[in-house]
């Protein structure tokens, strides 16, 4: 045990390094994830059935073929045809659309659960339909969705673990080779999954903050602050 | 696509790789998804009513553990799992796959079960039925409704983590696409056709969910 | 670092390399032959890469570490220049990469539990003890020992590492794992406390479509991109030196306890492995 | 369905012993006393807020007893005396009890997964441990009582409102229980349909003597069926009298004010 | 908000022609011609799923119009004649007109992610492009008169289900409509509650001379407010008078049916 922590703490320096991968991914594809998600939810709403398909399909894709397949392709297939990502890039990309398509379901669901009512309050206020989703819509459907992204983003965490096919070093690579160097595979991974499980409650905590930030806004804040809710960070539903 | 580039894509390769592709699919990656998700739905129901029902000093433990879980790789879990207990691969792999998928769909069932209005258990209870009967005949059928499509999603992204098993030792179809692209230098066939396949198993059981929901929706 | 080359033609690719001053190799990490040692790239193949592309006028070799499934996906997309992992030579790889020629001769070894039970020496004994005593053998897929277990028709749990495969042996998973045997020992020497011996290398018999057992003579070599041909022969030219005289190629890669077993002979080329004359 | 106990030969079926109900810091209840004897149909008016639903639901045991006493029979129901320390009661026990009291929620609750039938026969058959043909035998005499026989195999959504709620009240009564809590179980219906939800209460009223603690806002109805009305504010009785004097001469001008804005 | 079209100068603000409504199969309006002159308040009486609401809906453009003409102001709202043929309005054109009706709903809708003074102002800003000074003026103008003046920066959950069908009505207001739809905007109320909306709108009536269309069960509100009521029946107006003949002396016997059960 005792080498373990000594092999280990010798390779610290580069734990750093892979730590840093694997929060640049997380964020990285977690933003890309989110903006692919908001325009893939609100066009799969579309009254045109075009715009509506289009983007059914481009969800249906993403998430029907894997990220691992996804990453192959854009990061060994692309350059074939000339054009070339770097590993970061690539990961961020791939990460965004798989998970992205995920969210999308997501936003989707949320928004068609804000209240037929709010809906029909906008039409007789005469809103436009941007105006409308931007000041009426959102907001409401923004306090339901957080937990499932909350979700999907921990999902995503995880998901940077592919991140040694576009040849990054990230903490699982790092994991494997800390595996390497002592032999002890219990060990190695035991250390890894700490800091994976550091990483997603951070994103818990920060998306409960945010959630009951979006709560107290629609007014339904302090009157429910029963339970302290480690429950109710984590609630519901994917995609 | 295939010809002036002719190094990307090579159709005589593509079929020589697809029935082996095919069978890893319908030996392990199939047979993991339709049994881990049994699992997961079994396992995932206990979890969410032992944290209806259970006394605090189980109910904490266990949703500590199934965060614990759900918030590390399942990577990690196999190796665990594979290593500290001697058991058959697949059948540890496809236990852990259920177990980990079962912390996320106990989150989908809960949220099922808070959906049932409160005036339903009110009305079970001034009825005097008992509590199991209240879950079996009340709760459990009215939290199916929402609770199926989720949990689709959640056995649709089951099939994508097979591949996960290849950590211990178990040739799932994407390990048997990377083998055969270091056997023959050739990967892009191969791991298309992975993806391809996934799209198509993904799909219909989208489908399938959908008519579930319907059918679910009767009432 | 990665130079693009975008398939002009290996004599620009060399030109391009010398402006460069850096040629990127990827390898697998594998102990003796290409491997992290301390932060630093070392090994049997990276010290000929070096030698070699230093007499080429290409001063650096900067190394990648990649995993065994990424190297030929990135070699094709550009990713790096040159794979150093010490791949073997086959028809089939042939038909979709080029090899320089052999640069250095494996052997097989087989990792066991300490003392030996099953008293395994070669690649028959193995046989015999899977049919016989139902043991399990572990493979690396995609490795040569892989397939020599295939053409032997033994079952085999297929491990993703040499790593992976010396965890199954120790882990009771495996009774036996098949590796090349410089990796094998190198596993040894670090973990001499891991409950484990290596045999000592041989040369796999293996039988043919015929039935008729063939030794397996099978060398490791550097692959290259399929329109790098003229860079490849400008490789050779300076490898052919080196393998060709005992005493130098001794220099270059005695340090990782490779000698003259390990010298490919001078008749054998990569053409006659691409095209299953040998072994 | 008798009570055999004889502590409960004189004593009403339903008592009220200094009841105190708290929702955190806020009581709604403070030791209120009221009884109910065997047959009587009581009713319960009083603005929103002041505690109507809470006390059906106190003894619907659907809310925690905060503090003191209810009787069913002179019998406790949820808590009692022991050694003199103020107990709950088992599970168990306040369960059985709970068999004899019956509840009509406003917004039917109806269970949406069975059919009407099968609301009507689920708890007698795997309650009260009735057989399947007795069961049913009595849920198609209630159905018809309450005029829907031929709605038996419908499931409640294809029901309009007032149909859910005379169902619901036909269930309620497949228990038969000894007391029949109703908590305004026509305000959720459209106008046009509270007639007949109320004509099957009427009847029942009329036909029956079954004891009924009752809230509702429909003044003309409580005045007709009632034996007394209670008007609550604040989670107090202030006035309790038969409801021809309690429409027509109200005593005290809380209750003036109230009956002035609902009738 | 006089409306400057010459062609509306002497036409009736709102105008049914031949409207037809079909849900699926199901046709709930079938050939349904009225109006509804400037400065009129008509209510729509009649059993549950006759269309009253729909009709509403209908004008607010919430329902697809299956067939026939909806004009307002002599102008045609969602569909015209255009070389012979009916064909649908642009979106835009539709939107600007609708700019001049407005509508309360029974759930009040408010919007539970802004204040009761953003509610306010919010449309009348970024729809009619007032100044936020001009609008949050006139805002707080209408909240004195529906007696909230205090609470513009509560959220909507804090409030009553009064307060908050209330500060609907003052929403709809502030967007200065001509036309303004209410629909059964007291049935979710408390019965308490129900006179302080009423009051709001008997205000309105009495001050202004706004053009209302409402449905409501408050029968004695409607004989007070309206100038004419109309009886539907399976989606047509069977009797169409003002509310003292109407309530006193009704012609069908479908409607003394109708007014037997809800007065
Ligand atoms: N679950 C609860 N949590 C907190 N407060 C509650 C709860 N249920 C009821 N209350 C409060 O208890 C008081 C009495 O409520 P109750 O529902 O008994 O009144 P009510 O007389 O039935 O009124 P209404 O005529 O509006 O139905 C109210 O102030 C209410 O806000
Ligand atoms: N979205 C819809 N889809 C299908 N049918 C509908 C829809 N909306 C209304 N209907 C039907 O149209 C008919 C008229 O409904 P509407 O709501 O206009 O009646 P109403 O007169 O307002 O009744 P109430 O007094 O109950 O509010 C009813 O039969 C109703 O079932
Ligand atoms: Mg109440
Ligand atoms: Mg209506």
């Amino acid at each position: 045990m005792r080498e373990n922590f000594e092999e280990l703490g010798a390779r610290l320096p580069s734990f750093a390094d892979g730590l840093l991968v694997t929060i640049q991914l997380t964020l990285g594809g977690g933003a890309l994830a989110f903006v692919i998600a908001i325009i893939l939810g609100v066009t799969a709403r579309s009254e045109y059935l075009l715009v509506r398909g289009g983007a059914r399909a481009i969800i249906e894709f993403f998430r029907g073929t894997s990220l691992l397949v996804q990453l192959f392709w854009l990061f060994y297939v692309l350059p074939l045809f000339g054009w070339r990502l770097e590993s970061l890039v690539a990961g961020i990309l791939a990460l965004g659309l798989n998970y992205g398509a995920y969210a999308a379901e997501v936003v989707r669901g949320a928004i068609n659960s804000v209240p037929q009512g709010q809906w029909e309050a906008t039409t007789a206020l005469s809103m436009r339909p941007m105006h409308r989703l931007r000041r009426i819509i959102w907001p409401q459907a923004w306090a339901i969705m957080i937990p499932s992204l909350s979700n999907l983003f921990i999902m995503l965490l995880k998901g940077t673990a592919v991140a040694s096919i576009v040849l990054l070093q990230d903490l699982t690579w790092l994991g494997g080779q800390l595996r390497q160097a002592t032999g002890d595979t219990f060990f190695a991974y035991g250390v890894t999954a700490v800091m994976y499980l550091g990483l997603a409650m951070l994103i818990v905590l920060g998306a409960a903050a945010l959630e009951k930030a979006a709560k107290r806004r629609l007014g339904q804040g302090a009157a429910k602050a029963t339970k302290p809710s480690a429950a109710a960070a984590s609630t519901t539903v994917g995609g | 696509m295939e010809d002036e580039a002719s190094g990307i894509w090579n159709w005589d390769r593509a079929f020589a790789v697809f029935p082996e592709l095919l069978e890893a699919f319908l030996q392990v990656t199939l047979v993991a998804t339709v049994v881990g998700s049994l699992i997961a739905a079994v396992v995932g129901l206990v979890v969410a009513m032992t944290r209806k029902l259970a006394p605090a000093w189980i109910a904490w433990p266990v949703h500590g553990f199934m965060e614990f879980i759900r918030m590390t790789p399942v990577v990690v879990q196999l190796l665990f799992a594979y290593y500290a207990f001697n058991f058959d691969p697949l059948a540890t792999g496809i236990v852990v796959l259920g177990i980990h998928y079962a912390a996320y769909m106990a989150e989908v069932y809960r949220s099922g079960i808070d959906a049932v209005p409160k005036g339903q258990w009110e009305a079970a209870t001034a009825l005097s039925m008992s509590p199991g009967r209240t879950w079996l005949k009340v709760i459990i059928p009215q939290s199916l409704r929402t609770v199926v499509p989720a949990l689709g999603t959640w056995v649709i992204s089951m099939f994508k983590d097979t591949p996960f098993l290849m950590v211990i030792f178990i040739t799932d179809m994407v390990r048997r696409a990377q083998v055969y692209g270091g056997q023959h230098y050739a990967y892009t066939e191969a791991i298309t056709l992975a993806g391809l396949i996934f799209l198509a198993a993904s799909y219909p059981t989208y489908l399938l969910m959908k008519q579930l929901e319907k059918r679910l929706a009767r009432y | 670092a990665c130079t693009a080359t975008d398939g002009e033609g290996g004599g620009d690719a060399l030109e391009a390399l010398q402006d460069e001053g850096t040629i990127t190799v990827a390898y697998a990490g594998e102990e003796p032959y290409s491997w992290d040692r301390d932060g630093e790239l070392a090994g049997a193949s990276i010290a000929l890469q070096e030698e070699i592309w230093a007499e080429l006028g290409v001063d650096n070799v900067e190394g990648v570490l990649t995993e065994w499934d990424q190297l030929i996906p990135g070699l094709n997309a550009g990713r790096f220049d040159v794979v150093a992992a010490g791949m073997s030579i086959t028809p089939e790889r042939c038909e979709e990469a080029i090899f320089s020629e052999p640069e250095i001769m494996y052997y097989t070894s087989l990792m066991v539990e300490e003392g030996n039970p099953y008293g395994l020496q070669n690649m028959q004994d193995v046989q015999a003890a899977v049919e016989d005593e139902g043991i399990t053998l572990a493979v690396m897929s995609g490795a040569v020992e892989y397939f020599y277990a295939d053409d032997l028709g033994i079952d085999t749990l297929d491990v993703g590492s040499p790593q992976d495969g010396m965890d199954a042996v120790t882990g009771g998973r495996a009774d036996v794992f098949a590796l090349t045997g410089a990796s094998l020992h190198a596993m040894w020497d670090n973990n001499p406390d891991a409950g484990i011996e290596v045999t000592d290398p041989f040369v796999a018999d293996i039988p043919n479509e015929d039935g008729e057992l063939v030794a397996q003579i099978s060398p490791g070599a550097t692959v290259f991109r399929p329109e790098d041909t003229e860079l490849r022969d400008a490789y050779n030219e300076v490898l052919v030196d080196i393998t060709g005289d005992a005493d130098t190629f001794e220099s270059v890669v005695g340090e990782y306890g490779f000698g003259e077993d390990e010298r490919p002979d001078p008749e054998y080329t990569a053409e006659e492995f691409c095209s299953g004359e040998l072994p | 369905m008798p009570a055999t106990d004889p502590a409960s030969a004189n004593s009403p079926v339903l008592q009220f012993e200094d009841v105190v109900k708290k929702f955190g810091d806020h009581t709604v209840l403070e030791g209120l006393n009221f009884s109910v004897e065997r047959g009587e149909r009581v009713t319960l008016i009083g603005p929103s807020g002041s505690g109507k639903t809470t006390i059906l639901r106190l003894v619907m045991t659907l809310e925690h007893l905060t503090g003191g006493f209810i009787y069913l029979d002179g019998q406790p129901l949820t808590h009692e005396m022991r050694g003199g320390k103020r107990v709950e009661r088992k599970k168990r026990d306040v369960a059985k009890m709970t068999t004899r009291i019956g509840m009509v929620f406003q917004q039917f609750n109806l269970f949406p997964n069975m059919t009407v039938l099968e609301n009507l026969t689920e708890a007698p058959i795997h309650v009260l441990g009735r057989s399947k043909a007795e069961a049913k035998h009595r849920a198609l005499e209630l159905l018809d009582q309450v005029g829907l026989s031929d709605k038996a195999d419908a499931h409640p959504s294809r029901l309009s409102g007032g149909q859910q709620q005379r169902v619901a009240i036909a269930r309620a009564l497949a228990m038969d229980p000894e007391v029949l809590l109703l908590d305004e179980v026509t305000s959720a219906l459209d106008p046009e349909l509270v007639g007949e939800v109320l004509g099957v209460l009427r009847d029942l009223a009329e036909n029956t003597d079954i004891t009924m603690l009752l809230v509702t806002h429909e003044m003309q109805f409580a005045a007709e069926v009632s034996h007394r009305v209670l008007m609550f504010d604040q989670g107090r009785i202030i006035e309790d009298k038969p409801p021809a004097q309690m429409f027509s001469e109200p005593e005290l001008e809380r209750t003036q004010e109230f009956l002035k804005a609902v009738l």
